[in-house]
């Protein structure tokens, strides 16, 4: 992912910008963008126009893990997220067929209520943030970790995790056959 | 690294709260779906962000949020399927109509 | 311990997960409830017997991702003895059609393989995925009868309410592993001991797991969802709902809050205290005129984890020996009463509390064994539920906390209201039908092994006394 | 040979037992058992008088109960009282147990009358011999509730019924004073024995309060004033009943108590000045009423209140040999009054005296036995009532009471006078209407003969030195008497009733008469006593009658408000709880909406107040 | 080991219950003969424990000790000291000819006798039990069999009356659970047992903690005894339930109360005892004047009597607050004696309503004459409840009121007076229903039959007896009265 950010920082770099304030404008447009497409998910009232907007809010998160130096989970995110999950919900949408015409009122009656409680779980959530000493790693952004590690400690250290969660999508498969069958 | 790490949080908080108003908002079981999926999306972004700055040598957060997303994948497959039943028996998905059983 | 190294230890689970699978298997072929059902029930005896065997290495298993100690093993075998009686009284359930029975028991045995791992995981990430999977298996059993309108609507509303409970407490998970830059569960005690607590971020995720939690054991406020899928889902996963994954809540809670987080305990103790009180309160009151039966269940069920709590909040060893004594007493009451309701169903068709009436003149048996279990619930001794409030109060009173115990006790004089109007109808009035069910063989065996229960706990406690006592944390 | 006294009251208890148990079989062999009974009590009495003469004393018998440490024990008193009442108790109660065999002889309930004469007899028997307030409460109690079974025997007529419950409850209010006095007795003095009653104190101020209650005791019994209202309601009750317990016994038992603890009364002056003006004040009273009276029963029964009034007059002024001595006497020719008194009845089947006259022509016998129980009672010398009454006058002469001394005159000149107003208008004269009367029979006079030969000679039992100056004070009273009573009945028999009734009337008596000393007489002493009869018999029908009616409708009425109190406001109290929690819970069940967003939104706000909790906690 | 004879006493009635269970439903002779044969032997075996009993020891009697729940000290201890003697072997005596007066019950009689059986082993097993959790398992154990009796052979409002009175029983004897707790956890080496706590070598406990026990304990036995604030539900309960339940009602589960206080409250809350003396005076006095006011102002026999029973128990509560050795032996001999009798008085009030199946006083009328025999019957037991001399009911009443004019003089004085009114409403209810003219509806009514009297007579044996000769059965209570007046320091007179 190193590469990647390498060449974005150059163009940035082209046109006079250095290389430290152009990652930081790319996180923070980033974020913004994924806000706003959060905010649409959340208000637009076609569904169809939802989904696709939840679909760019992953997006944006996905980079945002390059970031992070998660360049396996953005790949995993665009991946299964947007590819699998959002592409389920637009089945969904479409099996659910006359709820895309636009008409419909898409937000029922306790907004101002929803939005107090959302808003003042906000405010408590970024008041810990900042308020508390997170626990920082000496060393600076020396740690890169391969995908060799990750797979490694995938199959020794994390191996019950990875079998349960074999389990919970076996159960998951066979309860949605079972249930969305069509028959008697 | 330059991007201090309280602002990922507040990234994460601020997803966490709009999956959180949509939950409570949306009026189509299928638009609280999509709330829940950036709730689980919030909790990810905190994850990673707290596994990148502790610089843990195996990389918990990553392989934690490896198995939340593959967990949301059941969940919303499980979701989905649960409002098809609900639509082929009640023939709607709003919310509000949904209240056969009460007090 | 290596992972390669610790199967051996796991073998109970195994077979469970091994008969799950042969059971979906076999569900193809065979078409009869109760072979499969027997399928099950042979899987479960097997792996209760060879439960001692795991248990000789007491320890951390698959690089502490499990916890191997006796704690763990007492809620094993509570599971293992809740998916024993809830398959026997899946059997009785007529709506239950045979040829998706394959698939309803492999869900079932998966979930109790859930609860198992649940119950050892000494592990954030185990826990989470653990009650995800349990979640996940519970909302497709509530919403098994797929033409039933309310299963579905039962189901949908239990699954909302759930993901985003679970969404909270993963998010407070991320916080913790945020604080503590791990989440394995000893090394954070083991942080927390040495460097003390560092203030409020701590405090306000662990409310965030508690809430978590709390949607799982059905505590205020995150109890909602309870009545509604209790009158819904199909009763044997209405058993399975208020007894299995609520005594693994439980487990958890303890484990978490008593074990690893006890030198936090002052900072929350005093809103869990609320909590239990208003729970009480809460599921008594709004139980008391209730036409449907299992919602009055459900109502009640919520009551019975208030007094759970009394002991939990307490914190002492007197306090989680009452809890774990109250949890296998409430256990056998609440199944044993939803079994009751089943076979009340198939012949009266309806749930509601009016169509008992005149019940002990139809069927004596089944009017005397619905009798005992709800004046369990009420807590009327020589009955176990009398002695499980005993232990309860006592604890509480031990250490001073006198308003929890007067709480406690002012409630279970308000249950003995909608207990004790069930029985009115069945004793006082007369009989509105006089339609009679044949009553199947497994339900009724599942309902005797309740009532035998709840009388040689009532009566007998040493063994099961003995049993808690040694495994403890 | 006085050890067997405490046998006698054993013999009418078995013949209770008997009677009761198979009275239905025995029919009339019943009245054999319990007459064979008293008599055998009366022979076991005279030897026991017989052994108390020769020097003979109380015994105790054995252990009853202890109150904590204190032994109570149930004894027997022998002396001169005791013996004397005792051959009285039991001649008379034979006597009229022979004559109500007669009396009673249609009657369905025959067995039973005769198990409630002999339980009466046993516990009036037992009374006498006791020697400590325990027992004597016990007796005392039993004799109440016997006194309530007779009065109700004829339980069909409701005025029966109600006498009866009237009874027993004013003699009840008596005897809870007597039980107030037990038990301060007990505290202050730790003895309940009469025989240490004398030796405790004089005037002491608690002691006093003792006395008074015990008095009180006394009041309910004998019928004095104000607890006097419930003897002429028991004429209800058959008049062998009448004769037995309302004339010579158990109203006697007031005046026997007070005798008996006459120790403790004569240190205390303060309770004795009250017994005698009760006395004085119920002899007066009783006596004009009786004048007005017209019904036979009634009028012998104020006469008894009156003869109480005079025996408790002349114990209160330290009277205690007169006043027992009449008690004695009394008991004779009052019992033999009442049986003449029912023989009439049973004969004419009225009560009303002026339906009655000439009688004496067709009942020979009954006739003349009143006459001798009226001349008894008046105090005609030499019959057993002189000795008796003239005794307690001298007595309260001596102590130095005229003021009292003179009501006791005009209360015998009155008694003389509505005596003989009845054998005036019942036996002589013409019948004033239609009345088959004939004889009673042999077993109903021969008891009446025998009672007469007692009132003749009873008076000469004690013997009593005469004082002339007594003597003629006596023979004015009764020349007055029973001249007044001849002069206003057989002569202007027409006259004296009709003016008291109208006024016109009085002009045709006075041309009757002719000369003047009559009016002036009556005006002078007649009128204000007729005055006086009539404001007591009204006052005591009013108020003091009333007062008692008016105590049971109160408490009627209490008693109501009291339940109404109970029902709505206690029982109130429970239910609305109750209720309260009944609808919170219809209330909360209503936020069970059936929307999953409500349930979430609720969820999330408290989630949202925890962790503001929390938060504000921690800084 | 001895024969256990408090055992066989206390789950003799438990064992014919599990016997009639099995026998079938339409064998109704044999399920009466059990249940018959079961009381019987109850009552047997009591009056061989009268024979055996030592008067002069204060100790406990054939108890008997085996560890139930050591981890928690729960122990079966049982046994019979003078206190509880007496009202064993009435509770022996209801139980047996309450039995034999249940043969009127017609309907459903298999489930009739079983609970009638299970409430008898609550009821002897609370008297005999020494162990705190073992006497509120037996407390508690009587409350389920009575709300189905009084539920499903009741009378019209027979619904509200059970729960009413299981909910009340319920509140008081859940405060009692606390105390019971709480002087569990103040006791040094942990125990329940009675006699340990009483004897007071597990610590001696500090004034404001034995209030409040008290005050817990209290609120459980006040509700049974039932004192004034908390009678309420005697009146429906009684007025609701079939004849037999209503004699064991009144006659044994009103002492439970009583004894409690003799049991547990006075001997181990001593300080507690001596301060809530004079509001105990104050509750009894009230208890005896306003019962008495209100039993005069019913019209239906059953609910006069079970006010007449709220005043006959304020003797007791008098007599227990007078802190003497006469006022606790006459509060003890009118529990007894209040049970006989009050027993008597309930089955006469069922033979009367069986025959009229009405219980309105003033429809009845010259009963006398028709019922010659029952008349006489009902004559005695009016007259021993309203506290005649001779016979029993003076007796317990006289000594209450003597040890309570003792300590409280003016407060004795005024209950004198209940005595006057209780006279005035019997009386009048006797005036109402036996004298007057006979009421024309009862022209057919029979007398009192055979069954009815073998059921009358021993209980009014027992009452004259008493009545002439207390000391029988105050020789059985006097030496531990005395011991336990010692223990509390009260007076000795």
């Amino acid at each position: 992912m190193n590469g990647l950010i390498q060449t974005l920082s150059d163009i940035l770099n082209n046109y006079g910008l250095r290389q430290e304030f152009a990652i930081r404008a790319c996180f923070y447009s980033l974020a913004v963008l994924a806000c706003i497409f959060g905010l649409g998910v959340v208000t637009l009232r076609n569904i169809f126009h939802c989904a696709i907007s939840l679909a760019m809010t992953l997006f944006c998160i996905a980079g945002i893990y390059l970031f992070l130096n998660a360049e396996f989970l953005a790949a995993v995110q665009v991946l299964i997220y947007v590819g699998a999950i959002v592409t389920l919900f637009l089945f969904a949408i479409m099996l659910t067929a006359k709820i895309g015409d636009r008409s419909i009122r898409q937000t029922n009656k306790q907004v101002l209520a929803s939005l107090a409680v959302s808003a003042a779980i906000l405010s408590l959530f970024v008041s810990i943030i900042i308020g508390s000493p997170w626990k920082k790693a000496a060393a600076d952004d020396t740690l890169r970790l391969g995908i060799g590690e990750l797979g490694k400690a995938l199959m020794s250290v994390y191996a019950l995790p990875f079998e349960a969660i074999s389990l919970i999508l076996l159960a998951a498969l066979v309860g949605a056959i079972v249930i969305g069958k069509a028959g008697k | 690294m330059m991007i201090p790490q309280s602002h990922f949080l507040i990234l994460g908080a601020v997803l966490f709260a709009l999956g959180l108003y949509g939950a409570l908002t949306r009026r189509t079981a299928i638009g609280i779906l999509m709330s829940i999926e950036l709730v689980l999306n919030a909790a990810n972004i905190n994850l990673i962000t707290f596994n990148r700055f502790l610089g843990s040598p195996d990389g918990l957060g990553q392989i934690f949020a490896l198995f939340v997303i593959a967990i949301a994948a059941a969940s919303a497959v499980v979701g989905l399927v649960l409002v098809i039943a609900v639509y082929r028996n009640m023939k709607t998905i709003f919310t509000d109509k949904i209240n056969l059983m009460k007090w | 311990m290596s992972v390669s190294a610790s199967i051996g230890y796991f073998l109970p689970e195994l077979i469970l997960a091994g008969a799950a699978i042969a059971v979906l298997i076999a569900g193809l072929f065979i078409r009869n409830k109760a072979v499969l059902g027997a399928l099950c029930l042979a899987a479960i005896i097997l792996s209760i017997c060879n439960m001692p065997h795991s248990f000789q290495a007491t320890g951390p298993l698959f690089s502490n991702m499990l916890i191997n100690d006796s704690f763990s093993e007492f809620f094993k075998e509570i599971t293992l003895l809740v998916m024993g009686l809830v398959i026997l009284i899946s059997i009785g359930y007529k709506p239950l059609d045979d040829e998706s029975a394959g698939e309803y028991y492999f869900l079932l045995m998966s979930a109790a393989v859930a609860m198992m791992l649940a119950a050892a995981s000494d592990n954030l990430i185990m826990i989470y995925i653990s009650l995800e999977a349990i979640s996940l298996i519970s909302y497709i059993l509530t919403a098994f009868l797929k033409h039933n309108r309310s299963s579905s609507e039962a189901a949908l509303k239990y699954f909302l309410f759930g993901t985003l409970s679970t969404g909270v407490m993963l998010y407070g998970i991320s916080f913790i592993y945020g604080l503590f830059g791990t989440t394995d569960l000893s090394a954070i005690s083991s942080a927390l001991l040495s460097s003390g607590v560092n203030g409020l971020a701590a405090s306000v995720s662990l409310i965030l797991i508690f809430a978590g939690l709390s949607f799982k054991c059905a505590l205020i406020p995150f109890h909602m969802w309870v009545p509604d899928t209790y009158q819904g889902a199909p009763t044997p996963i209405t058993a399975f709902l208020s007894a299995g994954p609520k005594a693994i809540g439980f487990a958890i809670l303890i484990r978490i809050f008593l074990k690893n987080f006890f030198p936090m305990f002052p900072d929350w103790v005093d809103i869990v205290q609320a909590v239990s009180i208003i729970t009480m309160t809460a599921g008594n009151i709004l139980a008391i005129n209730q036409e449907d039966i299992k919602r009055m269940l459900g109502y009640s069920s919520i009551a019975q984890a208030g007094y759970i709590l009394i002991g939990f909040v307490v914190g002492t060893s007197l306090g989680i020996q009452a809890v774990m004594y109250y949890i296998i007493a409430y256990v056998l009451m609440n199944i044993g009463a939803f079994g009751c309701v089943i076979l009340v169903f198939n012949s009266i068709k309806s749930d509601c509390i009016e169509e008992y009436s005149g019940l002990s003149r139809r069927e004596p048996a089944l009017a005397f064994c619905l009798t005992v279990f709800l004046l369990s619930l009420a807590g009327i001794p020589p009955l176990a539920g009398f002695f499980g409030k005993f232990m309860v109060f006592a604890a509480a009173i031990q250490s001073k906390y006198y308003m929890l115990a007067i709480a406690g006790v002012i409630n279970s004089v308000l249950a003995v209201f909608y207990y004790v109007k069930v029985i009115k109808f069945m004793y006082l009035n007369d009989p509105r039908t006089s339609v009679k069910e044949p009553k199947p063989f497994p339900a009724k065996l599942a309902i005797i092994i309740a009532l035998i229960g709840i009388l040689v706990i009532g009566l007998f406690p040493v063994p099961f006394i003995n049993w808690i006592g040694n495994s403890l944390l | 040979m006085v050890k067997y006294a405490h046998l006698i009251p054993l013999f009418p208890f078995i013949a209770f037992a008997i009677n009761i148990l198979f009275g239905r079989r025995l029919k009339k062999a019943s009245a054999v058992i319990s007459i064979t009974a008293s008599t055998i009590s009366l022979a076991i009495a005279a030897v026991t008088y017989a052994g108390f003469l020769k020097g003979g004393g109380s015994y105790a018998v054995g252990r009853w109960l202890s109150f904590g440490g204190i032994p109570l024990d149930f004894g027997v008193t022998v002396d001169g009282l005791s013996c004397m009442m005792l051959m009285v108790v039991t001649i008379v109660g034979t006597l009229i147990q022979v004559y109500s065999v007669g009396y009673m002889h249609d009657d369905k309930r025959f067995s039973r009358f005769f198990a409630y004469l002999s339980l009466f007899m046993g516990s009036m028997l037992g009374l006498l011999l006791s020697d400590n307030f325990v027992m004597l409460y016990i007796f005392w109690e039993g004799v109440g509730l016997c006194s309530y079974l007779l009065i109700s025997f004829w339980f069909e007529r409701p005025a029966a019924a109600k006498a009866g419950m009237k009874a027993f409850i004013t003699t009840r209010i008596g005897d809870t004073g007597l039980l107030i006095g037990i038990l301060l007795l007990f505290f202050s003095a730790k003895t309940l024995y009469f025989r240490d009653l004398g030796h405790l104190g004089i005037n002491d101020a608690l002691l006093t309060v003792i006395a008074l209650l015990i008095f009180c005791g006394a009041v309910g019994k004998s019928a004095q004033f104000p607890l006097h209202v419930w003897l002429p309601d028991a004429m209800e009750g058959p008049t062998p009943v009448s004769a037995l317990i309302h004339a010579a016994t158990m109203v006697a038992a007031g005046v026997y108590l007070v005798a008996r603890t006459y120790g403790l009364f004569i240190a205390h002056h303060g309770a004795l000045i009250w017994v005698a003006y009760i006395g004085a004040i119920t002899a007066l009273m009783a006596a004009t009423i009786a004048t007005v009276n017209n019904d036979i029963k009634r009028i012998l029964a104020y006469s008894t209140i009156s003869q109480l009034g005079l025996m408790m007059l002349a114990l209160g002024v330290g009277g205690y040999e007169g006043g027992t001595f009449h008690l004695m006497t009394h008991a004779f020719f009052k019992a033999l009054l009442f049986l003449c008194a029912g023989s009439v009845i049973h004969a004419v089947h009225t009560q009303d005296i002026f339906k009655m006259g000439g009688l004496l022509g067709k009942m020979k016998v009954t006739g003349w036995t009143f006459i001798i129980g009226s001349l008894a009672i008046a105090g005609v010398p030499p019959l057993s009532g002189f000795w008796s009454k003239d005794e307690m006058l001298s007595e309260i002469l001596r102590e130095g009471h005229p003021f009292l001394f003179a009501i006791a005159v005009i209360t015998s000149l009155l008694t003389a006078f509505y005596m003989f107003r009845l054998i005036f208008v019942v036996l002589f004269g013409k019948p004033r209407s239609e009345l088959h009367a004939h004889e009673s029979p042999a077993v109903m006079t021969i008891p009446l003969a025998v009672l007469a030969v007692f009132s003749v000679f009873a008076g000469f039992f004690k013997p009593v030195k005469v004082e002339y100056f007594m003597l003629g004070v006596s023979m004015f009273i009764v020349i007055g008497g029973i001249g007044t009573a001849y002069v206003f009945y057989i002569l202007g028999n027409k006259v004296l009733p009709a003016s008291v009734r109208s006024k016109f009337s009085f002009l045709y008596k006075i041309i009757l008469n002719k000369y003047y000393i009559d009016e002036i007489y009556e005006a002078a002493l007649i009128r204000p006593c007729m005055s006086l009869a009539k404001f007591a018999a009204s006052f005591d029908l009013r108020f003091v009658d009333g007062a008692v009616n008016l105590t049971a409708y109160l408490s009627m009425i209490a008693g109501r408000i009291q339940s109404w109190f109970d029902k709505y406001i206690v029982d109130g109290a429970v239910n609305m709880v109750a209720n309260i929690t009944w609808l919170c819970s219809a209330v909360f069940r209503r936020l069970q909406t059936g929307f999953i967003q409500n349930y979430i939104l609720i969820a999330f706000l408290g989630l949202a107040i925890m962790i503001l909790i929390k938060l504000i906690g921690g800084y | 080991m001895p024969f256990p004879l408090l055992t066989a006493i206390t789950f003799m009635p438990l064992l014919a219950g599990i016997i009639i269970l099995l026998v079938p439903k339409n064998r109704t002779g044999l399920i009466k003969g059990i249940a018959t044969a079961a009381t019987g032997i109850v009552l047997v075996l009591s009056i061989l424990m009268l024979t055996g009993f030592d008067y002069n020891s204060s100790a406990m009697q054939f108890s008997e000790n085996l560890s139930w729940i050591p981890q928690v000290n729960i122990n079966y201890h049982l046994g019979v000291d003078g206190i509880s003697i007496g009202l064993i072997f009435l509770t022996a005596l209801l139980g047996f000819l309450a039995c034999v007066g249940s043969y009127g019950i017609k309907e459903r009689q298999k489930e009739y006798y079983f609970l009638y059986l299970l409430l008898n082993t609550g009821m002897l097993g609370t008297f005999l039990a020494l162990d705190l959790f073992l006497f509120y398992v037996f407390w508690e154990v009587v409350l389920v069999p009575m709300y189905f009796l009084i539920g499903i052979w009741g009378g019209p409002r027979k619904e509200y009356a059970a729960i009413k009175f299981f909910i009340y029983t319920l509140a008081g004897s859940v405060f009692m659970l606390l105390s019971i707790l709480a002087l569990y956890f103040a006791s040094q080496p942990h125990t329940f047992n009675m006699l340990e706590l009483a004897s007071g070598n597990c610590g001696v406990f500090a004034k404001g903690f034995q209030i409040i026990v008290f005050a817990g304990f209290y609120l459980g036995f006040a509700i049974k005894v039932p004192v004034f604030p908390f009678h309420t539900w005697l009146p429906d309960a009684h007025v609701e339930a079939p004849t037999p339940i209503s004699v064991l009602l009144a006659g044994v589960l009103l002492k439970m109360g009583g004894y409690g206080f003799f049991r547990i409250s006075y001997p181990i809350l001593k300080d507690a005892a001596i301060y809530f003396a004079l509001p105990f005076a104050i509750l009894g006095l009230i208890n005896i004047v306003y019962g008495a006011f209100v039993a005069m102002a019913q019209t239906d026999f059953k609910k006069m009597v079970a006010y007449s029973s709220v005043s006959h128990m304020g003797f007791v509560m008098l007599g227990l607050a007078s802190m003497t050795i006469t006022g606790f032996n006459g509060a003890l001999l009118q529990m007894f004696n209040h049970g006989i009798i009050t027993g008597g008085l309930f089955l006469l009030v069922g033979v009367l309503y069986d025959r009229a199946h009405t219980r309105d006083i003033d429809k009845f009328g010259g009963l006398g004459a028709k019922m010659p025999v029952y008349a006489g019957v009902l004559t005695v037991f009016t007259l021993a409840s309203l506290g005649l001399p001779g016979l029993s009911g003076f007796v317990s009443e006289f000594m209450s009121l003597m040890g309570g004019f003792i300590s409280f003089r003016l407060i004795t004085a005024i209950s004198v007076l209940g005595i006057v009114i209780t006279a005035g409403y019997f009386l009048y209810m006797i005036q109402r229903v036996l004298l007057g003219p006979l009421n024309n509806a009862w022209t057919g009514i029979s007398d009192i039959n055979k069954r009815e009297l073998f059921t009358l007579v021993p209980l009014m044996a027992v009452v004259i007896a008493i009545g002439v000769y207390p000391l029988m059965i105050l020789n059985y209570q006097s030496a531990a009265i005395a011991k336990l007046i010692q223990d509390i320091g009260g007076l000795l007179l």
